[in-house]
């Protein structure tokens, strides 16, 4: 069991209706978090309904739906930024 | 090198002005300015989220990148959120440069990075409710040349 | 769009500003700013010789074939001439434009164009006496792009 | 015959002596004026010694030295320009 913050940002916010939460998990990957998170609620499997709408940084560097969440604090998922 | 990421509104001249008057040496200025299009009177303003923290950070590692890049007498990046009015100014980048070209290239360089790969969304508030602005295609393929 | 071939001092920031609060509907605005390089000291002034009547003309031509090349909503180029102290700007150019690639890529195109098409020519001064500057090979180069 | 209005900037000023000039010329094209002028005096020659550190410009606009004068007014004559 690990405890990860994960943070939600501009439409994935709104459609989970909360910024951040505390998640315990057993998930390997960001992949397997996302299954976890998509199989609790409606609105989790719609705001993670196509994963190519989205991306994901942990510990605030960008990542892959692939990537180990081994010694990971924090998981932000977000749509593709517009900044500028 | 200066990195703001600051809800305030800000002078894009007065901030212009004073990153020419810190230079020794450099002859070229390149800056870029952002703002807020009202799209003929339907935007009544803009909103703009961020990731705290990840922001200033991808940010400092564009500058970095930039300098490692070309010879930059100095950089500077001023970034709005929070909500913004139409016709305010967004965003802007300032490069400092012995020579033109490498100003320019910075100041391009960072623009699309900040567009592409710094956690901001913009959402667009009209008379027709509010919509988050998608990411476009044409974006994502500016950074590949760099 | 605005051409001004001056001997006076002029504020960049202001300038910048004021051109910015002119536009209609654009969202992408690049300076350029050129500065007096003092060379570590070197340099006590510049001097700029022009061509009046062909430097208004040569540079209403440039401002005109970028606006035919790239949709700008303003540009603006002001440039000096006559004697300029050490960190002083020598001349900007402003373009403004929907999109940042046009305003970015008409910025440049001036300026290559400004750098060995407008009849101007630098002499400068310092302890050692006064020379011409030579014109670059690059900056020809540079032109081959457009 | 011809009068023509003959302009020099920056060195080619300096080593000719005088910014303009009335000149009566016959020649048909700018490189026979410039071998009028530079048969004149030691300070024309040194001047247009070198045409291809030269430019020239017909009524204000960029020119070729093997450029007709027909109906030309103004011609000046200056180094390589080094604007912006």
């Amino acid at each position: 069991m690990q405890r990860i913050d994960v943070l939600y940002f501009a439409w994935v916010r709104e459609r989970i209706g909360l910024p951040r939460e505390r998640v315990e998990t057993d998930a390997a990957t960001v992949a397997g978090l996302v299954a976890e998170l998509a199989a609790r609620e409606e609105r989790y499997a719609l705001a993670f309904a196509d994963l190519t709408s989205l991306r994901v940084a942990l510990d605030q560097e960008l990542a892959d739906f692939g990537a180990s969440l081994e010694g990971v604090r924090e998981v932000a998922f977000f749509p593709p930024m517009t900044g500028g | 090198m200066r990195v703001s990421v600051q809800e305030t509104a800000f002078d894009a001249g007065a901030e212009a002005n004073a990153f020419t008057a810190g230079l020794t040496g450099a002859g070229a200025v390149v800056t870029f300015t952002g703002i807020v299009r009202d799209n003929g009177g339907r935007l009544a303003a803009m909103e703009i989220e961020h990731y705290p923290g990840m922001t200033e950070r991808a940010i400092a590692a564009m500058v970095e990148e930039a300098s490692r890049r070309w010879a930059l007498a100095d950089a500077l990046v001023i970034h709005r959120h929070g909500r913004l009015e139409a016709n305010a100014p967004i965003m802007m980048v300032a490069t400092a440069s012995a020579h033109r070209a490498d100003a320019f290239a910075a100041a391009e360089f960072l623009m699309d990075y900040l567009k592409s790969r710094a956690p901001f969304w913009k959402k667009e508030i009209g008379a027709d409710g509010a919509a988050w602005v998608a990411a476009k295609d044409e974006d994502e393929a500016a950074l590949r040349r760099w």
